[in-house]
């Protein structure tokens, strides 16, 4: 069903976990269609320092948090926005058709972050 | 690596002394039991001695048993069979909210091409009311379809009293009794059924191999028309070494149904009490003690989701399946869940262990060991649980 | 006692390689293939490769394989399913007179409830004319079911070229490629055919289990309902074993179909000439030469009746069949013999003995040496006989 | 599908053949259905001297042919035109129920050639 990549991602997840006073936060999905995304930004100027995630939902959606938390780290805050949910998949070589639109939601999480951190940085300006 | 199966309700395997038989007739017994000359007579006798075997377990006549490629086409042949029959008499039809799909989209079915469908509520437990259906029954209702036992929560249903009341009312009872078969004892007279649905795979026959009881003097319009096989009602070459391997699950299931049933209990509970002291916010689904299937567990472990859960113990040789809507196909977790009034976020979250005759204490020990590591390193990772653990420490 | 199985177009041995991949799939990767874990995946991995063996053989794509329970159902899904999604377009049929059961039944069903059908007569070696077809189509025409070859007299019908014209007016064309599987080449898509039967059991494979190619961009409903399986075609636990067995089957059938077609074709030239030579009043039935099944002798002894050849055959260890009425349940001779032009009596006399893979010489000579003096005894019994050497006597 | 002792009258069919010169023919059936039966009688005062019997038809229309003439050698004309269909079933040790009315028409074929017999001596008286 996943592939080997998925399967690690999902055994393996990188960064997951919380920031304490996260610079940015998003979260996407509810918990009645089963996939909720939740992802912690620590920015640095326009440099994503660090990111965390927690994530309920199937390996598919445990395993793209994971992989988009990893394709952003180090990356700046325009780089990050233009990444897709198909480039996550991509990235994991790929996930069955039926996960491709409920549970592939991580990218959504991420531009959610990072428009939360650019909203917050508006108020403070 | 070490593999548990747990998964009996979704299939299992074949007995090997089911095997050994089916194989006889594979190779060396291979005639079509139509056929006139003796290898067609003895794939005939072998037929016949099946229909034996099954129509003894449920307490039918070997006339009254047709065999199909399955439960979901007995399930199918009963339904659109008998309204088919029926149509000029009645077009109201009954079922319950947590039939297997084979029995409710084909009711859907129906109600979409001129038929009126009830569907009857459940409990919180997966248990229906005689006294709802006596409330759905109307002039012009003619089938009522009702499982014996739920395949996801392991509930019992009140068969014999819905019999009783089908009966009153002259209206034709359909029961599914593919999870019951071989765990509970049914006798389709006593219990005043007409149309019984049985599964082949789901008592240690082959895959793709059912049956429907038909009780004499009911009519069923055949799916499959063709050789007039099955006495008209299912043409096609019979599949007969699958048959044969049909009845001698039979025959043994019937032989060995009180052992199975108290070893099964056993570990059953053994892994319900051990599931509900080693991890927190844990919830049963379906009824507790008798009403209960004996080979039937299902918990719903809050703030995680069943795919993960099914993947994590797949990795460490754990097969069991789940009511989420992942592993559904569907964008929403089980209908059987839902009906019985869970909210979204536990349906997502349910397990289900359907245990086998060759289940250990010992499997059930290693399960206990890893699914309390499993649901803390989810919830690890779960947004739902900081919230309900802050939420709890708030108040 | 010896034991001859020249009766292979009504059902084949299992092939032992089949049996024991089977075996494989029954007692230890039983999971069900919907299932997460990994007991599940292997199984679906293995229907998937079993799906691809069996698009491979007929020139078609995996998706575009739907697996049934058989030949019948295949038929069946392939005629009311195709007729139920293009009512709105046309309710006009074409078949032939010489289809399976499960083609003519199905269509003569069809026909009772709303349909209009044209059935193709054919000559009198069960052949139909291409020019009857075209002249058959009328604008409300929606669907052309004929078959690739005949399973009594082995003829092979022009498929392709009923392809080209059901291509042009756009109408869907279906199949029955039940005896000529694994047999004859088939490409769907140089035959232009958009749904197409085919059965595991007359291959070598396990009986029930079937297929129907659909064409991508063809729609039939299903027959079935249920849990979704098979792209949503065909609900129903899948007989994972049968299936791969099928795959498995087909594979086996592909590499050796020019092997399998020499050797049958010279057993069966050498069986017809030696029936002609020895016995007097023999009629074959179907084509000669290339028309025909490799496999299939069909004549008709004058005088005798079927059943009564076929149990004396049988008593000496060899199987075949008969289109006697005696033998179909029904009071009518085959009415395949009898859309060929035969007179009841002499299709009442009709043997058919239908080779396979591991039939000999040796064994076709011991059929030569016995069949004549059957006839001679059940001839010296026969009323009709001796009315007929009388008459001719008396010319 | 046949009892053994079908299967014994089918492949040892007796009294099998013709009579030269009978004293009476019958015949029933037809080769359309696939079952024809002919029953020639020798008799000699009221009593069936000799009877034999020519059949076209399946495994069951044979062994009905031979048993009736096993049944009526011998006896009273009287007693041999009450002998029915289901008699002759019976004494086969049963047939198959779909061989109950096409192929069991033997009792008819004697009750013919006693009819006919009959015929040719109100004939000659
Ligand atoms: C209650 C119930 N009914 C029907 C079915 C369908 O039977 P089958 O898998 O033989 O098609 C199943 C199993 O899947 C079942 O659990
Ligand atoms: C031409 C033809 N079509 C259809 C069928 C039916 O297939 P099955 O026996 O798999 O139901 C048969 C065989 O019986 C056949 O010979």
């Amino acid at each position: 069903m996943y592939s080997e990549k998925v399967m690690d991602h999902f055994t393996n997840p990188r960064n997951v976990g919380e920031i304490v006073n996260p610079d940015g936060v998003g979260e996407v999905g509810n918990a009645k269609c089963g996939d909720i995304m939740r992802i912690y930004l620590d920015v640095e100027g326009d440099i994503i320092k660090d990111v965390k995630f927690k994530t309920f939902g199937c390996g598919a959606a445990v395993a793209t948090s994971s992989m988009v938390t990893e394709m952003v780290k180090g990356k700046t805050l325009d780089e990050a926005m233009v990444i897709s949910n198909a480039a996550v998949a991509e990235a994991l070589g790929g996930l069955p058709p039926e996960k491709m639109h409920c549970s592939n939601l991580a990218a959504d999480a991420l531009h959610a972050a990072i428009v939360n951190y650019r909203e917050k940085q508006e108020k403070k300006e | 690596m070490r593999r548990v199966y747990l998964d009996h309700s979704a299939t299992t395997p074949v007995d090997p002394e089911v095997a050994a038989l089916m194989m006889t007739y594979y190779t060396e017994k291979y005639g079509n039991p139509s056929s006139v000359h003796s290898f067609g007579r003895e794939a005939k006798q072998a037929l016949e001695e099946a229909r034996k075997q099954v129509a003894e377990l449920i307490g039918a006549t070997p006339p009254e048993v047709t065999f199909t490629s399955g439960g979901t086409e007995a399930d199918n042949l009963a339904i659109l069979g008998a309204a088919e029959a029926l149509r000029k008499k009645g077009k109201h039809l009954i079922t319950s909210a947590i039939e297997h799909h084979a029995v409710l989209e084909t009711c859907e079915y129906l109600a979409k091409n001129g038929f009126d469908l009830t569907v009857v509520p459940v409990n919180e437990e997966g248990i229906l009311s005689v006294e709802d259906i006596r409330q759905a029954i109307r002039p012009d209702t003619i089938l009522i379809s009702v499982m014996h036992a739920n395949n996801e929560v392991g509930s019992i249903l009140p068969i014999a009293e819905i019999g009783k009341l089908a009966k009153e009312h002259g209206i034709t009872f359909h029961v599914d009794a593919v999870q019951s078969l071989g765990k509970l004892p049914i006798d389709v007279n006593a219990m005043n059924v007409d149309l019984l649905t049985v599964s082949s795979h789901k008592i240690y026959g082959p895959k793709g191999v059912g049956a429907l009881y038909v009780r004499k003097g009911v009519r069923v319009v055949p799916l499959v028309h063709g050789g007039g096989q099955e006495k008209k009602r299912r043409s096609g070459t019979e599949n007969t070494p699958g048959i044969i391997g049909f009845g001698k699950a039979c025959q043994i299931a019937g032989q060995r149904m009180a052992e199975d049933a108290r070893h099964q209990t056993k570990l059953r509970d053994k892994l319900m009490h051990g599931i509900l002291q080693r991890i927190d916010h844990v919830k049963v689904n379906g009824p507790i003690g008798a009403k209960r299937l004996p080979n039937n567990v299902n918990v719903s472990i809050e703030f995680v989701e069943g795919e993960s859960l099914l993947l994590s113990l797949d990795m460490l040789g754990i097969a069991a399946s789940s009511g989420s809507a992942c592993t559904s196909g569907s964008l929403d977790p089980s209908h059987v869940l839902l009906a019985m009034g869970l909210v979204h976020e536990i349906a997502h979250g349910s397990l289900r262990f359907s245990l086998g005759r060759q289940n250990t204490e010992e499997e059930i020990d290693y399960v206990l060991e890893q699914l309390p590591k499993i649901a803390e390193r989810l919830r690890m990772m779960s947004p739902l649980y900081d919230q309900a653990i802050h939420t709890q420490q708030a108040q």
